[in-house]
C-alpha cells in the first residue's frame, strides 16, 4: 500500500491551482515544474516495474463513498503503464509548446489556461490509474471539462459552437457510460454480498450475457465516440478545427488513447461473453474507420483533418487489435496506443511550424518547398511521417504488425482487408509531407529553420520515437503477463451469472 | 365559586416543547418581525428585521441540530419528529437564511414592508416544517397550505412589476385547484380508510389486501399524486413554474424553487414511503412515467431560454423527474437518494440564483443570459459559483451533481428501474446543451458595453484571479453578502462532491427513520 | 562474438555510421569532404565483407549458417521476433556484391553530383540506402528482412525524390515508394501465413521443420509463398507492379545505377532464392513466378526497343534482366539467378555510368532523339558502354554470356512446359541485343549533334537556362537540379576508376562460373541450398554446346539486326515505325500498363474519396447522426415552449386534463 | 342512505367549479369556483365522517373552511392590487409570462 500514485495523480492540479493563485508570470513556469514532476515519477515507475508479474504494483486502495462501495483505488499493470508514461511525456512537451505558443487568445488569462491544462492531466491520469470503475467513470467524464473551456477561450474560429459540440457530443457516449457502470456494480453484486465498483471485486463476480450484452453497448458507445471511431467522428472535424494546436496535441494523442484503454480494462475484462458476441461487429467498425479515415484523410487539404482522420485510422488498428481478442492483438494494441501518442503530437506541432511558415494557413495548398531552407525540420517530419505510415522499423510497425497477426489468427479475411489500410496510410502521410515541404515553394511560404525552443519541444519526442523503435521489447516485455493473464479465456460465467436484473437484490446497509 | 373554578382541571394533551421548539422559533421570529416592521426607524425596517429572520430561522436550525436523533409524535401524532423532518427542517432554515441574505438590498422587501416581506417568509418555512413533519392528513393539507399562501404574496411583492403581480395571481389560481385536488384526493385516502393518520391508513391497507384496488382509494392516490406533483413541478402539472419563477422577485424565486421543493418531496415521501407502502405496486409504475415525462419535458423546455430564471425554472422541473425516480422505487435506497439529491440541489441552485441577483443589480440586462458575458474576466468570483453550479447541475464529476445522480441512478438500477436511470442520462445529455450554454457565456463570450463592472477593470492577468483583487473592491462594497452566498454554496457544491460521507450519514439516519427495508 | 558476426555487424555498421556522419556533419565538411567520408566508410564496409567472407570460409561446410543476435526485439506471446542477422554464403555473396558494386558508385558519384546542391544530403541517402540494403541480405528473421526491405524502399524514395522542387520527381518518388509499400504488405501477409504454421519468423527454425509444416502445395503455404512473391515483385518491378521503375528514372543517374539496376531491384531475387524450401514445397507458387519473370522480360524488352529516354531504355533493359533472374530462382536455378545477379550488377551499373556520362555531357538531357555521335569526342565512355552492351547482350567472352545461358540451360534442363521459358529466353536474348545496340548506334554513331560537336572542341554544353527534360518547365536554380555544371567520365578520374573497374569485372565476372569448367559460384553457395533438391543440377553435355551457340548466334541476331536498321540504312525506323504504327503507340505507351492502373486503382480510390468527402461525411454523419438527434430535441423544445402560452386557463386546463389523466389510469390499468 | 349520493353530489360540485376555473376570465369567479372544488371536498369529507362515523372527516371540513377563506383574502388582496395599478382584471390579458 503505497501513496506515489496519489502523489503523480494530484501534483498536476495541486501546481494548477497554486498557479491560478499566483501572479501571471508564474504560471507558465509552475505548470512546466508540475508535469516535468510527474514525468520524473512516471519514468521511474516505468523503470521499476516488475514485468515478470501481471497483478497490480504501486497500489493504493481506499474507500471513498462507503455508502456506494467506491473505493478510491489506483494502481499500475502492463495495460496502463505506458499510457500513464505518454500522458507524462506529452503533457510536459505539450506544456513546454504552450509557453512560447501564441494564439490570438493568449493574452487572456495564461493563469485559467495552465490550470485546465493541469487539470487535464490529473483527470487523465485519473481515468488511467483508477482501479475502481466508478472512478474511473468520475475521471473519464471529467477529462472533457479542461479541454471544453480550453477550446471554448482559446481556441480559433467558430470555437464556442465546436467546444459544446464536441462536449455534449462526446458526453452522450459517456453519460450512458455512467449508468452502465452503475447497473454492473449493482447487477454484480449477487444476493447478499454488498455492491462494490471495484475491479478487484468485480473481477470475481459476474453477469448474465443478456445484462453484458447491453452493458457492453453502453460502454462501446461512450469510448468509440471518445475516439473517435467511424460512424461517431461527427464533433472531430468542427473540434480539431477549432481547438488550440497544443490542446489538440494532448486531445488526440492522450484522449483517444483513454478510451481505447476502457476496452481493455472494462469491456473485455468482465464483459467477456459479450465481447466475444460483439466482436465481429466491432472488428468490422474497426475496419471501416480505418478505411474511411484514411480515405479521408488523403482527400481533405487541410492539414489538422488529415491528421485528425489519419487518428481516425489508427485508432482503428487499435481497436482492431484488442477485438482480435488474443494476447498478439492486445499487446499490439498496447503498444500501437503509446506509439501513436507518441508520434500524433510532434505532428501536431510540426503543423503548427509549417502553418507558421505558410502564412498562417493550414492547407497543403498554400503550402510547400520549405525543405531547402529548414533541413533540420524536414528530416525530423521525414522521421515523424515514416513513423505515422508504420514503416517497417518504426514502432508502430511492430504494433501494426502484432495487431494484424491477432487478427489474421482469429478473422483472417478482416486482417487482410485491413491491412490495405497500411498502403493507404503511406499514401497520406507521404502526400501531406511532400505537398508541405517539397515541390515548389507556396505562395505566401516563407521558409525559414525551425528555432532552438521548437526543438526542445520536438527533439525528445523524436528521439523518443527512435528509441523505441530500436528497442520495443521495452514496452512489450512489461505488458506482456498482465496480457496474457487477460487474453486467457476466463472461466465460464454462465453457472453462476444467473444474476438477472429481475432479481431483488439485498443491499448491505 | 372561585374555588371550583379552581379546583377544575382541564385534561390538556402532554406538548413535547422541545421536540416543537424549532417551528415554534420560527413562528416567533415570524410575529416579531412582523411587530418590528411597524417600527418607524429606516435602520430597525432594514437592518434589524433581516437580521432577527436570520437569527430566528438560524435558532430554529440550531434546535433542529439539538433535537437530532429524536423520534417522537407531536400533538397527539399530528406531527411526526424524525431525522426526515430534522433534515428539511435544517435544509427550510439554510434556504431561508440565503433568501433573507439575497433580498438583503432588494427592492421586493422595500416595497411590500420588510416586515411583513419577511414575516411571510417565515410563515411559508414553518408551512413547510409543518407539511414535512405531517403524518396526518389534516396536517398535511394545513401545511400544504401554510407554506403556499404566504408564497402567493411574496411572488407579488415587486408590485411596481406587473410581470410580478402576473406571477402572484397564476401562482395562486393554478395553486388553488392544485391544493382543491390535492384536498380531493386526501379526502378520498380518508374515505377509503377511515383514518386520517399515516400509521392508521398504512395499518388498513396492510390489514386488508383488496382495498389496494378500491376505486375510492386509487382516486385518491391519483388525485393526491397530482395536487403534490403540482407543487413538486412534475409534468404535466409544472406549467406555472417557468412563469411563477420568472416573474417572481430573484430571491423569493431561489427560495421557491429549493424549498418548496423539498418540502413538497418530503410530504411525498412519507405519504407514499409510509401511508401508501404497501399499495406501492399501485402508484410506482404511473409516478416512474411522470418522472420519465418530466426529465424530458423539463429538459427540452429549458433548451433555447434566454432568460436564466426561466432556464433554471425548466431545470427545476428536469431535476424534480430525476428525485421522483427516488420515489419510484419505494426502497430506503430511494429515499436517501431523493434526499442526497435535495439538499445537493438546495446547495447547487442557491450559488446560481446568487449570482444572477448580483448581475441584475449590476446589468441593465435583468436575468438575461447575456448578463453573464465576460463574467470569467471580469468578475471570477461570480464566474466560478455559478460555473461550478451549472456544471453540478449537469452533473459533471467532482460536484455534488454527479454524486447526486449516481445515487439516483444506483437506486433505479437497484429497484428495477434501470430504464429511469437511463431516462436520467438522457435528460442529462440534453441539458448539457443549455448548462454548457450558460458557462459558455460566462468565459467564452465578450463583456456587453453595458455591464457596467466589466468596463473599469485592470486587465484580468495584473491581479491574482480568485484572491480577489481590485476588480472585486467595487462588487464586494456593493453586495459582499450576495458575493458570499454565491462563493459558499460553490465552494459546498464542490466540497459535497468529493467528501460526501457526512450527507450520507444524514440521509441514512433519515432513511432509517422511515423503517422502510 | 565470433569473427563471422563481428565482421557482418560491421560490414552493416560502417554505411550507417556513414549516414550519421554525413547527415549531422556532412554541411560542416569542405567541398568534397561528405563525399568523401562515405565512400571511405562505404570501402570499409566491403572491406568488412570481405573479411566476413574469408571468416565464413574458414568454418566447416555444415557451420556456414551463423545467426548473430542483438538484442530481442519483439519477442513476445509467441512471437520471437530478434534483431538477428543470418550470415551464410548466400548473404555473404550478396553483400560482397552490394557493398563492393557500391563503393564504386560512390566513387563515381563524388565527381558526378559536384555541383549540386544537395551534395552532403545525397551522400547520407546513399549511405543510408546500403546499410538499408545490406541489412534486407543479412536478415535474420522476417521481421528484420521486411525492415530492411521497407527501408530500402525508403532511401530509393528519397533518392527518386532526390531533387525534391520537380514535381516530376516527387511524383516517381510517391509512386515508387507506394508500389513498394504494396510489396511489404505482400511480404508481411505472406509472413503471417507461414508463421501460423511454423509458429516462428526466424529462417533457419522455419526452414528445418518447413517439411513437418507444410504438405506439398498447402494451400496456406501457396498463399504465402505468391504473397511473398508480391512483395519480390514489387520490388523487383515486375508486372505489373513494374511501372515504377522507368519513372524512377527520375533520380540521378548514379541512384539509377545503384539502386534501379545493381541492387534494391535484385532483392526480389534475392528473395526467392532465401526463400527457397518455401517455394520448393510450394511448386504452385515457384511456377507462377517463373512465369511473371518471363513475361516480363518478353515485355519488358520490347518496350525497350520502342522507348527514347536513354536512361529508360536501360531500366526496361533491367527489366528484363531480372526477369531472367526471377525465372531462374523460381524455376531452381539459384547459383545461375544469382550469378546472373552478379554480372547484372557489373555491367548494367556500367552502362548507367555510361549513360550518365553522355547525359552530362547533353546538359541533362536524355532523349536518344537528341543524341548523336558522340563515338569521337567520348572514346572512354564509348568503350564502357559497348562493353556493358555486349555483356548484356550476352556475346562471349563477356560475363553477361555464361550467367544468362546457364540460367536458360537449367530451365531448358526442367524439360515439360519449361522449354516454352526456354524458348521465351532466347527470343528475350534477341531483343536484348537488338535495343541494346539500337541505343548505343544512335548514341554513339551517326552524325555529331551540336553537343557532340561542342564537346569535340573540348567544351561541355552549357544550357543558359537549365529546364527538366521531362516536363521543360524551368529549373527551380535554388536547389533540386542536376546542378550548373556537368562532369563527364574523360574529365574525372573518380568516374573513369569506377567504370573502368565495373568493365573489367564486366569482361571477366562470367569466368567465375563456366559450365564444365568452373564452378566457383556453385561451391561457394552450396551451403545455404544444402537440402535443396534442385540445386547443382548439371544439364546434359548435348544441350550446353547447343546453348552456348545458340545464345552467341541470337545475341550476336540481334545486334546485326540493330546494325541494319539504325546504322547501315538510317531512316529505315521511320518507315518501319510508319507501317505498324498501332504496335509503336502500343509499346511506346508501355503495353498502356499506367493507365490500366490508374483506371483500375486510383481513380476508383480518388472518387471514394471525394464521394466521402463531399457526401457521406456531410449527410451521414453531420446531417443523419448529429443532426437527426438535435433535430428531434429541437422539435420538442420548441413543443414544450409552444404549450407554454402563458394563458392562466390554459395550464390550468392541462393541470386538470393531467389529473383526469392520472385518475383513468388508477381506475383502468390498476 | 347510499353514500354514493354524496359522493356523486361533491363529484358534481368539484367538476362544476373545475370547469368554472377553465371558463371563466375574471379572477373574481375564477376564486369562487375554486371555493366551489374546496367545498366539494369539505362536502365529501363529511359524508366519509358520517360513513365511517369518527369525527376525524368534520374536523378536517372545519379546516378547509378557515384555510379557504384565507386563500380567497390574498387572492381578493392581489386582485386589488392589480386593480391600483389600472391593470385589466382579465386571467387572458397577463401573458407577459410565457414560452
Amino acid at each position: 500500500m503505497t501513496l506515489h500514485l496519489s502523489i503523480m495523480l494530484w501534483i498536476p492540479l495541486a501546481f494548477g491551482l497554486a498557479g491560478l493563485l499566483l501572479p501571471a508570470r508564474l504560471a507558465p513556469k509552475l505548470a512546466l515544474a508540475g508535469t516535468l514532476l510527474v514525468l520524473g515519477y512516471a519514468i521511474t515507475y516505468v523503470v521499476g516495474f516488475q514485468s515478470s508479474q501481471g497483478a497490480l504494483q504501486y497500489v493504493t486502495d481506499e474507500t471513498w463513498i462507503a455508502e456506494l462501495g467506491i473505493s478510491y483505488a489506483l494502481g499500475l499493470d502492463g495495460l496502463n503503464l505506458f499510457l500513464v508514461l505518454l500522458t507524462a511525456i506529452l503533457w510536459f512537451s505539450c506544456t513546454l509548446w504552450a509557453t512560447f505558443w501564441t494564439p490570438e487568445h493568449a493574452a487572456d488569462n495564461p493563469r485559467l489556461f495552465y490550470f485546465h491544462l493541469a487539470l487535464a492531466q490529473t483527470s487523465v491520469l485519473g481515468a488511467l490509474l483508477a482501479q475502481d470503475l466508478a472512478l474511473f467513470v468520475v475521471f473519464f467524464d471529467l477529462m472533457l471539462v479542461p479541454f471544453f473551456f480550453l477550446t471554448g477561450i482559446w481556441g480559433g474560429a467558430r470555437r464556442v459552437h465546436a467546444t459544446m459540440k464536441l462536449v455534449i457530443y462526446t458526453l452522450v457516449g459517456s453519460l450512458l457510460m455512467l449508468t452502465a457502470a452503475v447497473a454492473t456494480g449493482v447487477l454484480a453484486a449477487e444476493g447478499t454480498d454488498p455492491v462494490s465498483f471495484a475491479f478487484a471485486d468485480l473481477a470475481q463476480r459476474s453477469l448474465s450475457s443478456s445484462t453484458q450484452n447491453w452493458l457492453f453497448l453502453a460502454f462501446a458507445a461512450a469510448f468509440l465516440v471518445k475516439m473517435p471511431a467511424f460512424p461517431f467522428h461527427g464533433w472531430m472535424p468542427d473540434g480539431y478545427k477549432a481547438m488550440p494546436l497544443p490542446v489538440l496535441a494532448l486531445f488526440s494523442g492522450v484522449l483517444s488513447k483513454v478510451a481505447a484503454y476502457g476496452f481493455l480494462r472494462i469491456c473485455l475484462p468482465f464483459f467477456p461473453d459479450a465481447s466475444a458476441h460483439f466482436q465481429t461487429l466491432m472488428l468490422l467498425i474497426a475496419l471501416a474507420s480505418i478505411l474511411y479515415g484514411s480515405v479521408m484523410a488523403f482527400t481533405t487539404t487541410q492539414v489538422r483533418l488529415i491528421l485528425g482522420y489519419s487518428s481516425i485510422a489508427q485508432l482503428g488498428f487499435i481497436v482492431l487489435g484488442i477485438f482480435a481478442l488474443n494476447a498478439q492483438g492486445a499487446q499490439g494494441a498496447i503498444l500501437q496506443s503509446f506509439n501513436h501518442g507518441l508520434v500524433v503530437a510532434p505532428a501536431f506541432f510540426i503543423v503548427a511550424l509549417l502553418s507558421a511558415r505558410a502564412g498562417g494557413s493550414e492547407d497543403l495548398r498554400d503550402m510547400g518547398g520549405i525543405a531547402t531552407r529548414a533541413p533540420v525540420l524536414t528530416t525530423l517530419f521525414l522521421i515523424v511521417t515514416f513513423a505515422t505510415l508504420a514503416m517497417p522499423g518504426s514502432s508502430n510497425f511492430v504494433g501494426e504488425f502484432l495487431i494484424l497477426l491477432g487478427v489474421f489468427e482469429t478473422k483472417m479475411a478482416i486482417a487482410i482487408i485491413a491491412s490495405s489500410g497500411v498502403v493507404l496510410a503511406a499514401t497520406y502521410a507521404l502526400r501531406l509531407f511532400i505537398r508541405s515541404v517539397h515541390n515548389r515553394t507556396g505562395p505566401r511560404v516563407e521558409a525559414r529553420e525551425m528555432e532552438r525552443r521548437d526543438g526542445l519541444v520536438l527533439v525528445p519526442l523524436v528521439l523518443a520515437i527512435l528509441a523505441i523503435a530500436l528497442y520495443p521489447q521495452f514496452a512489450l516485455q512489461r505488458s506482456e503477463q498482465t496480457v496474457t493473464s487477460l487474453t486467457t479465456p476466463p472461466p465460464a460465467t454462465q453457472g453462476e451469472a444467473a444474476v438477472a436484473p429481475e432479481f431483488q437484490i439485498e443491499r448491505a446497509p | 365559586m372561585i374555588d371550583v373554578v379552581a379546583a377544575s382541571k382541564i385534561a390538556s394533551p402532554e406538548i413535547d416543547w422541545a421536540g416543537l421548539s424549532p417551528l415554534i422559533a420560527v413562528f416567533a421570529g415570524a410575529l416579531i418581525v412582523l411587530m418590528l416592521g411597524l417600527m418607524r426607524s429606516r435602520a430597525i425596517r432594514e437592518i434589524a428585521v433581516p437580521s432577527l429572520s436570520i437569527a430566528s430561522l438560524a435558532v430554529a436550525g440550531g434546535l433542529a441540530v439539538w433535537q437530532w436523533g429524536e423520534r417522537s409524535d407531536l400533538l397527539a401524532g399530528a406531527l411526526r419528529l424524525d431525522e426526515l423532518t430534522l433534515l428539511l427542517t435544517l435544509l427550510f432554515c439554510v434556504a431561508g437564511i440565503a433568501t433573507v441574505v439575497l433580498s438583503w438590498r432588494h427592492v421586493a422587501p422595500r416595497e411590500a414592508a420588510h416586515g411583513e416581506y419577511h414575516a411571510l417568509l417565515l410563515t411559508s418555512i414553518a408551512g413547510m416544517i409543518v407539511l414535512v413533519a405531517a403524518q396526518n392528513l389534516v396536517s398535511v393539507f394545513l401545511g400544504f397550505e401554510l407554506l403556499s399562501i404566504p408564497l402567493y404574496v411574496l411572488c407579488a411583492t415587486e408590485m411596481r412589476r406587473a410581470s410580478s403581480l402576473e406571477s402572484g395571481l397564476k401562482y395562486l389560481v393554478v395553486g388553488s385547484v392544485g391544493s382543491a385536488t390535492l384536498l380531493y384526493g386526501l379526502a378520498f385516502l380518508y374515505g377509503a380508510t377511515g383514518a386520517t393518520d399515516f400509521a392508521a391508513i398504512a395499518g388498513a391497507l396492510a390489514a386488508s389486501a383488496d382495498l389496494a384496488s378500491d376505486p375510492l382509494l386509487l382516486t385518491g392516490i391519483a388525485l393526491s399524486i397530482v395536487g403534490l406533483g403540482f407543487k413538486a413541478s412534475v409534468a404535466p402539472f409544472h406549467q406555472w413554474t417557468p412563469d411563477v419563477y420568472e416573474g417572481a422577485p430573484t430571491p423569493i424565486t431561489a427560495f421557491m424553487a429549493v424549498a418548496t421543493k423539498a418540502a413538497a418531496f418530503g410530504i411525498i415521501l412519507r405519504l407514499f414511503d409510509v401511508a401508501l407502502i404497501d399499495v406501492s405496486l399501485d402508484w410506482g409504475p404511473p409516478l416512474a412515467a411522470l418522472a420519465a415525462l418530466t426529465i424530458v419535458v423539463g429538459n427540452v423546455g429549458a433548451l433555447g431560454q434566454s432568460s436564466l430564471k426561466r432556464l433554471l425554472a425548466y431545470s427545476s422541473v428536469a431535476q424534480a423527474g430525476y428525485m421522483l425516480a427516488g420515489v419510484v422505487v419505494a426502497s430506503r435506497l430511494g429515499l436517501q437518494a431523493t434526499l442526497f439529491y435535495l439538499v445537493v440541489y438546495l446547495v447547487m441552485n442557491l450559488a446560481a440564483f446568487a449570482v444572477i441577483v448580483a448581475r441584475e443589480r449590476e446589468t441593465p440586462l435583468g436575468d438575461d443570459i447575456a448578463s453573464l458575458n465576460g463574467l470569467g474576466a471580469s468578475r471570477p468570483l461570480l464566474a466560478w459559483p455559478m460555473t461550478i453550479a451549472m456544471l453540478a447541475l449537469a452533473g459533471f464529476p467532482a460536484t455534488a451533481g454527479f454524486i447526486g445522480k449516481f445515487y439516483l441512478i444506483d437506486a433505479a438500477v437497484d429497484g428495477n428501474y434501470a430504464w429511469l436511470g437511463v431516462f436520467i442520462v438522457v435528460g442529462s445529455m440534453i441539458s448539457l446543451a443549455y448548462y454548457l450554454k450558460v458557462i459558455a457565456a460566462i468565459w467564452m463570450r465578450p463583456a456587453e458595453e453595458s455591464s457596467t463592472s466589466a468596463v473599469a477593470l485592470p486587465p484580468p492577468s495584473a491581479e491574482p484571479v480568485l484572491s480577489g483583487g481590485s476588480d472585486e473592491a467595487t462588487g464586494m462594497s456593493a453586495q459582499g453578502e450576495v458575493v458570499g452566498v454565491a462563493v459558499l454554496f460553490g465552494a459546498l457544491t464542490i466540497v459535497l462532491g468529493v467528501v460526501p460521507s457526512p450527507l450520507f450519514n444524514l440521509v441514512r439516519d433519515a432513511g432509517e427513520a422511515l423503517g422502510l427495508l | 562474438m565470433t569473427s563471422v558476426e563481428l565482421f557482418a555487424w560491421l560490414t552493416l555498421g560502417f554505411p550507417l555510421a556513414g549516414t550519421l556522419a554525413v547527415a549531422l556533419g556532412g554541411r560542416r565538411l569542405p567541398g568534397r569532404g561528405p563525399a568523401y567520408l562515405a565512400t571511405g566508410a562505404m570501402a570499409l564496409s566491403f572491406a568488412s565483407a570481405v573479411a566476413t567472407l574469408v571468416a565464413l570460409q574458414g568454418l566447416g561446410e555444415e557451420h556456414r549458417q551463423v545467426r548473430a543476435v542483438a538484442w530481442d526485439y519483439a519477442n513476445t506471446v509467441g512471437v520471437d521476433a530478434q534483431l538477428s542477422l543470418l550470415v551464410d554464403p548466400l548473404s555473404v555473396f550478396m553483400i560482397l556484391v552490394v557493398a563492393g558494386v557500391s563503393t564504386l558508385i560512390h566513387l563515381y558519384s563524388i565527381a558526378y553530383l559536384d555541383s549540386d546542391r544537395g551534395y552532403a544530403r545525397f551522400f547520407a541517402y546513399l549511405n543510408f540506402f546500403v546499410f538499408s540494403m545490406l541489412l534486407l541480405v543479412l536478415a535474420g528473421n522476417f521481421v528484420v528482412l521486411i525492415v530492411g526491405w521497407a527501408f530500402v524502399g525508403a532511401a530509393s524514395y528519397m533518392l527518386i525524390s532526390f531533387w525534391y522542387r520537380r514535381t516530376t520527381a516527387t511524383n516517381a518518388g510517391i509512386k515508387a515508394f507506394i508500389i513498394n509499400v504494396l510489396g511489404d504488405v505482400g511480404l508481411v501477409l505472406g509472413t503471417y501465413f507461414i508463421f501460423r504454421h511454423t509458429g516462428s519468423l526466424d529462417f533457419l527454425q522455419t526452414f528445418d521443420g518447413i517439411g513437418e509444416d507444410f504438405a506439398t502445395n498447402d494451400p496456406d503455404l501457396v498463399a504465402g509463398c505468391i504473397l511473398l512473391l508480391v512483395g519480390a515483385f514489387a520490388k523487383s518491378a515486375q508486372v505489373p507492379l513494374h511501372t515504377w521503375l522507368p519513372d524512377a528514372m527520375e533520380g540521378p543517374t548514379p541512384v539509377s545505377a545503384l539502386i534501379h539496376a545493381a541492387t534494391m531491384v535484385t532483392a526480389g531475387v534475392y528473395l526467392i532464392a532465401r526463400m527457397h524450401p518455401l517455394f520448393e514445397l510450394a511448386p504452385t507458387a515457384a511456377d507462377v513466378g517463373a512465369v511473371i519473370g518471363c513475361l516480363t522480360l518478353l515485355i519488358a524488352g520490347t518496350i525497350a526497343i520502342a522507348v527514347t529516354d536513354l536512361k529508360r531504355v536501360i531500366a526496361y533493359s533491367t527489366m528484363s534482366q531480372i526477369g531472367y533472374m526471377i525465372m531462374a530462382v523460381s524455376a531452381g536455378a539459384y547459383a545461375a539467378g544469382l550469378f546472373h545477379l552478379m554480372t547484372h550488377a557489373f555491367f548494367k551499373a556500367l552502362l548507367f555510368m555510361a549513360a550518365g556520362s553522355i547525359i552530362a555531357a547533353m546538359a541533362g538531357q536524355q532523349s536518344l532523339d537528341k543524341m548523336g555521335g558522340f563515338r569521337r569526342s567520348m572514346p572512354f565512355t564509348y568503350g564502357c558502354m559497348v562493353i556493358g552492351g555486349l555483356a548484356l547482350a550476352g556475346i562471349p567472352p563477356f560475363s553477361g554470356f555464361f550467367s544468362k545461358d546457364e540460367i536458360l540451360l537449367l530451365i531448358g534442363d526442367r524439360g515439360g512446359w519449361y522449354w516454352g521459358l526456354y524458348v521465351a529466353g532466347y527470343a528475350g536474348a534477341f531483343l536484348t541485343g537488338v535495343y541494346t545496340f539500337r541505343m548505343i548506334f544512335r548514341a554513339f554513331w551517326g552524325d555529331p549533334v551540336p553537343e557532340a560537336l561542342e564537346l569535340e572542341q573540348g567544351h561541355i554544353h552549357h544550357p543558359e537556362t537549365h529546364t527538366n527534360p521531362a516536363t521543360g518547365e524551368v529549373e527551380d536554380t535554388d536547389v533540386g537540379f542536376p546542378g550548373p555544371e556537368h562532369h563527364i567520365a574523360e574529365r574525372e578520374t573518380s568516374m573513369k576508376l569506377a567504370m573502368g573497374t565495373l568493365a573489367l569485372l564486366a569482361i571477366v565476372g562470367g569466368l567465375l562460373q563456366i559450365p564444365k569448367v568452373t564452378h566457383v559460384i556453385d561451391h561457394f553457395l552450396e551451403p545455404s541450398f544444402h537440402e535443396s533438391a534442385l540445386f547443382e543440377r548439371e544439364p546434359s553435355g548435348g544441350l550446353i554446346g547447343f546453348g552456348l551457340i545458340l545464345g552467341t548466334v541470337v545475341g550476336l541476331a540481334g545486334i546485326a539486326l540493330a546494325y541494319f536498321v539504325w546504322v547501315k540504312n538510317p531512316g529505315m525506323s521511320e518507315r518501319i515505325r510508319e507501317r505498324s504504327r498501332g504496335v509503336h503507340t502500343f509499346l511506346v505507351n508501355k503495353w498502356y500498363f499506367d493507365e490500366l492502373i490508374d483506371l483500375l486503382v486510383v481513380r476508383p480510390a480518388q472518387w471514394l474519396g471525394s464521394f466521402a468527402q463531399q457526401t457521406f461525411e456531410r449527410i451521414f454523419v453531420n446531417g443523419l447522426l448529429v443532426g437527426g438527434a438535435t433535430g428531434v430535441v429541437r422539435a420538442g423544445s420548441s413543443a414544450v415552449r409552444a404549450a407554454q402560452t402563458g394563458f392562466l386557463r390554459y395550464y390550468a386546463a392541462l393541470l386538470v386534463a393531467g389529473m383526469i389523466g392520472v385518475i383513468f389510469y388508477f381506475l383502468l390499468v390498476v | 342512505m347510499d353514500i354514493g349520493w354524496y359522493l356523486a353530489v361533491s363529484a358534481l360540485i368539484f367538476t362544476i367549479g373545475a370547469a368554472g376555473v377553465l371558463t371563466r376570465r375574471s379572477p373574481l369567479v375564477i376564486l369562487l369556483c375554486i371555493e366551489l372544488m374546496l367545498n366539494a371536498a369539505n362536502l365529501a369529507l363529511i359524508a366519509f365522517a358520517r360513513m365511517h362515523g369518527n369525527a376525524d372527516g368534520q374536523i378536517f371540513a372545519i379546516i378547509v373552511l378557515v384555510v379557504a377563506a384565507c386563500e380567497v383574502t390574498v387572492g381578493l388582496g392581489l386582485i386589488v392590487a392589480m386593480h391600483r395599478r389600472k391593470l385589466p382584471i382579465d386571467v387572458d390579458e397577463m401573458r407577459e409570462l410565457q414560452g
